[in-house]
């Protein structure tokens, strides 16, 4: 037969609780009530946090930021889905996965506001820091995982980008190498239909990002990103997987980007509210309270409590951040190097004398 | 004639060079309906269509690789890179690809490209923001690196970029976009690549610079002059390659003494070339020894201590009284 | 239903012609006798300039270069589907496509004897000379297909690579941009199965370079790459589709580097004798000689004489490319722009200087 | 001890410190069982296993950025890029992440890594294989350049590169591969990164260079001494980043005179760095001006036509006794 079927593809979309909060039971993760709670709390605390760093940023207080209001069912279910053990290696519109990996909000205040210093994390805390170049860090999540493996270690890497980020070159490769080593990689897209201006459908022709996977020989899946339950699940599965040496996967959280891109943004001038509004009524965080309150874990004066706790450790946080001290100017030196280099000791006291005489 | 700061001066000799030439195509990403996220590119959109203010997928390789085919092809694309912390990934098609399709075809196939794209620090910018690359550029064989000071000099020279030939990468000081407003001809003209400005004449020193920085060193000419200290001559170098050693070294010959001021890292940059080729042509001229103000070789910092990077006009002036006293 | 299929796809075998030469009628391209035999005695004449050329650069009067033996089905069979107005962009394992789209042989010779002034085509030819950085002129293709859409063109660009180059950043890129902006562009695909040392499977994970097409939303097909009519009628299809506004596609040619990667390469060293013996079997020129034998378009007597054909037009070339003088010094900054700049003057005028006070 | 060419010593010195520390991981395009194209990692295979030397899929951005993620991961990668004119598209991942890990996270995560190439043209080689581009890496904070010239520096510094706790990038000049056999101790050994080596003493002229052209000056060295012309300092830089100016000015000082050679384009290469060093650490030492012996502003010409482009002992000869007529 001269024109063979060789091989045949599908790709689901896996959806566990709907807009008003039913779940679909045989697919419902099993999460304790205090689990589910932990998760309404970050997520809650996500907003706030947001919210409060965008008056902080109008304030002048901080720069240019990306908000992520409306995706916190994506990626903060899926790093609810990390073990300790595991890293994570995330693009820059992920605040709350930041927190919930034991980031400090002041620090993370600190680096938004202009000072490599914020970019440390705790002790222990398995996380690299933001990474602007879109799409690039995908490779060193492939690295970390083969790391990881060759360690013997049992972790998984969850490497977090946006859909414009598949574009770049290196995305591609990422894919690869992962599969080709088998890495323990878990890719997950946040697909929020937009990349800066330019709209899913000018960013790639294919229907999804999820079968961007099948030419790596890789699973790819796509969830409701605004469903807290399908995310997690799909990535705890699959971290599962990779933990258990089964390679690779990539996820596509279909979600949408309800703000600006950044602070310095203004996407009326590109795109129509109307399907903005339609989006905001699909908010992870409501979804996420009605399912609590139906099934007796939330009521309304629990959630003024939750929202309530969110904006007092904000307000601590923002205090903390405030009472800083700007970096000294040999920081500026500091680490360019394990060891500074002669050149660079000679520039630097050459600054310092300078600003020695000035005072 | 109408006061343009220099988003205003480069958006309208796009749109004035595409009125002039339909085969100018403005390619990158966010260049169309948002009108670049500088707003460079504002109203090209809505008046030429997306077929010729074309909104790329994210990938900067894709954007010079996709032009080169264009020009090929018979087309002038002027692609903007988003900022120049990201022209990295394309680095290799400007080198391999759009510096070599002449020589390597004999002429038979050509590349004449712009590549356009806001760079320097002075911004408050994010990391990969603030970054001043220009010398791994310049270092290109089969590449010209223009880069316009104010809006004047970016209007012709970006005019003369869209017309030459050959690719050309065109750099804008983020800086200086919306820091000044000055007198731009409505009409189109075009300014020389590869000529040196001397844009004040001095005996006592010469002071050199590109983008943002000939405004820094304009203003320290101005201060010592104020202040009768002595009187600078400021050049501006405005296209780093091909490298005008001419008008360099005529200045330094007269003046004897030379600073030239960069916000790149000091190792490796332009400013080692400039004064390398005084070293060679002029050196017996000299008075005192050249002198770099320049980027320190770190990485540069963030807002917080992002002062401390940038070549300061006190800086400067201290720098020009000391190499007056050697 | 919570987990939902959203889009499903299968990869395609295209076979014509099977190893005895035998076709389905049903698949067979209408390719009159005359066009049959002109196929075949490129073919031929791909293959005994190929062993010239080793001879050559065995002498030291050729570089390194790549051989195409063995996959002339493959990318002489695609190029053979082009119109004039069509552009080609090929890799550097293509020599039967430089020979049929126009290139003269002593040119060819000239450019990888290390004169530069071989790369120029005759006037009027619409291809681009070999790339050599892998994976990256695919992009030049898609840009180029491109502005022929944009100038209202019938025409569409054939672009040729390898698998190893599917791999690059770049290919990725380029595939997108061809998607995404619906660009008349086919890209072909020589899976030759290594890429010098590196097997197909150390490559990618996925089964068939095909179905790489499908993360851009575009059609893939794989054909039986040493049937040069699976090849000639998958690529005509595909290119008529583009010309006709249809967009790009993938097409992935299934063959076999008999030969070593490039004459500064050792195969024995990665691979295996018996894997190649199996490939030689199914050499693309000897199965359309069966073919044409039992459909009375050629006979033994026919073969000789293509062959002494083909190697007195390659003795011809051979002589014409000797006697070829040397480029002179000033070539070295004849064209680095379309006017030479003050600083390469000076360069030029000092190096011709020097070698005048020499003589 | 055994003679051994460069590609055969930088082998033993990969496989040493792979014996000595099992973290170290080679990786790249055909590394592995076929020994690399040049055969320098020839037999690491068969010793390590392809988990320690692997073979990587066909692309550099990949090798580069799965490296860095090893090296967080607490591996010691030593990646390959088959040839530097293959290096391009992983500039941005050297530039943007490797050299700024250590820099954004106060120290916290770390690359020690190194990527090494063959680099250089004399070998006729195919477009794209002769480009000596090493200026484009010293520019970049954060990185470290080294560039050996013999088989004997080659295994000291490849082992000093790959026990350094940050990024280097390793060039290895392909002409020198197997043109000269030298003795190299069979037993470990270090040299040290960020100095250079004088190795010829001279009281008239001080020749400079790094990688294939140390041979070069030092062969013109020999011969302006075999005719009695002149008594040259030869000093070979070795790591261009961090790069020591102080050994260079010290030279500079005691003969007064300098040239420099290299094969990269002049314009921008990192003669332009060392000749503004001299310039400002010690013209008033100077006799005659500092020139450079570089390639011309063009891409390397393919083989016919090579030699034009390569600085020549001739050629170098010639350009001492200029300077010291001067
Ligand atoms: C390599 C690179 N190019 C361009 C940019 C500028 N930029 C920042 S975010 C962004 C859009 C990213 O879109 P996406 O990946 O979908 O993520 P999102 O912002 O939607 O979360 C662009 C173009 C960048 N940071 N890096
Ligand atoms: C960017 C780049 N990296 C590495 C090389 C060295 N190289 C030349 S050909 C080749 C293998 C190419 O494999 P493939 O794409 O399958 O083509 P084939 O040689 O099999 O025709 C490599 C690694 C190169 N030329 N360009
Ligand atoms: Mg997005
Ligand atoms: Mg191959």
């Amino acid at each position: 037969m001269p024109v063979t079927t060789l091989v045949s593809y599908s790709v689901q979309r896996v959806e566990v609780m709907d807009v008003d909060g039913e779940v679909d039971a045989s697919l419902m993760p099993a999460l304790s009530p205090e689990r589910i709670t932990a998760l309404y709390e970050v997520m809650v605390l996500t907003r706030v946090f947001d919210e409060r760093m965008l008056k902080l940023q109008r304030q002048g207080r901080l720069g240019t930021f990306a908000r992520v209001a409306g995706q916190e069912g994506a990626h903060v279910g899926a790093a609810f889905a990390l073990a300790d053990e595991d890293w994570m290696v995330p693009a820059f519109r992920e605040a709350g996965a930041f927190l919930l990996r034991g980031m400090k909000m002041e620090n993370f205040l600190q680096y938004w506001g202009g000072d490599e210093r914020g970019n440390v994390f705790p002790e222990g805390v398995r996380m690299l820091p933001a990474s602007i170049p879109v799409g690039t860090h995908m490779l060193h999540a492939a690295g970390l995982g083969w790391a990881m493996k060759k360690k013997g270690e049992r972790s998984a890497v969850l490497t977090v980008f946006g859909e414009g980020a598949t574009s770049e070159g290196d995305f591609s490769e990422a894919m690869n190498f992962a599969a080709v080593f088998q890495c323990p990689v878990v890719f997950f897209c946040q697909n929020n239909q937009w990349a800066i201006s330019v709209p899913y459908h000018k960013q790639s022709q294919a229907c999804t990002v999820a079968q961007k996977a099948l030419g790596y020989g890789m699973p790819g899946t796509q969830v409701d990103g605004n469903d807290v339950f399908a995310v997690y699940k799909t990535v705890s599965d699959a971290l599962e997987n990779a933990r258990n040496g089964g390679g690779p996967a990539l996820i596509e959280a279909h979600t949408y980007r309800v703000t600006d891109h950044t602070t310095a943004d203004d996407a009326r001038r590109y795109r129509e509210d109307a399907e903005v509004e339609e989006w905001r009524e699909r908010d992870p965080i409501e979804r996420l309270s009605r399912y609590m309150k139906k099934n007796g874990l939330l009521d309304d004066a629990g959630e003024t409590a939750v929202r309530e706790g969110a904006v007092a450790k904000v307000v601590e946080a923002v205090t903390a951040f405030e009472l800083m001290e700007p970096p000294p100017p040999e920081e500026v030196f500091a680490h360019v190097f394990a060891e500074i280099t002669p050149p660079l000791a000679e520039q630097r006291d050459r600054l310092l004398r300078r600003l020695e005489g000035r005072e | 004639m109408a006061r343009l700061n220099m988003v205003e001066a480069i958006d309208q000799a796009l749109r004035q060079e595409m009125d002039r030439d339909d085969t100018v195509i403005v390619l990158g990403e966010d260049v169309g309906r948002d009108g670049g996220v500088f707003r460079v590119t504002d109203g090209l959109y809505e008046r030429f269509g997306e077929d010729r203010v074309m909104d790329t997928p994210l990938a900067e390789s894709g954007i010079v690789g996709f032009a080169i085919g264009m020009a090929i092809g018979g087309f002038k694309p002027v692609a903007e890179i988003q900022f120049s912390g990201f022209v990295y990934p394309a680095y290799d098609q400007l080198l391999s690809h759009a510096a070599r399709f002449r020589t390597r075809t004999r002429g038979q196939r050509t590349v004449p490209m712009v590549v356009r794209m806001p760079y320097g620090g002075g911004i408050r910018a994010l990391e990969h923001h603030s970054e001043s690359m220009e010398a791994i550029f310049a270092h290109i064989p089969g590449l010209k690196v223009v880069i316009p000071a104010d809006p004047y000099e970016a209007k012709g020279l970006l005019t003369s970029a869209i017309r030459d030939p050959d690719p050309v990468v065109f750099f804008e000081p983020a800086r200086v976009y919306r820091a000044i407003k000055m007198d731009v001809p409505e009409e189109q003209y075009t300014l020389p690549i590869g000529e040196a400005r001397v844009v004040r004449e001095g005996a006592d020193l010469t002071l050199i610079a590109w983008g943002a920085h000939v405004r820094t060193i304009k203003e320290a000419a101005e201060r010592l002059a104020a202040d009768k200290r002595c009187d600078v001559e400021v050049i501006d170098i405005r296209t780093i390659a091909p490298f005008d050693a001419a008008t360099v070294v005529a200045s330094v010959k007269k003046t004897g003494r030379a600073i030239i001021v960069h916000e790149a890292p000091q190792s490796g940059g332009f400013g080692a070339e400039i004064s390398a080729q005084i070293m060679e042509r002029a050196v017996l001229h000299l008075e005192a020894p050249v002198k770099r103000v320049a980027g320190f070789d770190t990485i540069p910092p963030l807002s917080k201590l992002e002062d401390l990077y940038q070549p300061s006009v006190d800086l400067v002036v201290d720098e020009v009284i000391a190499t007056m006293e050697f």
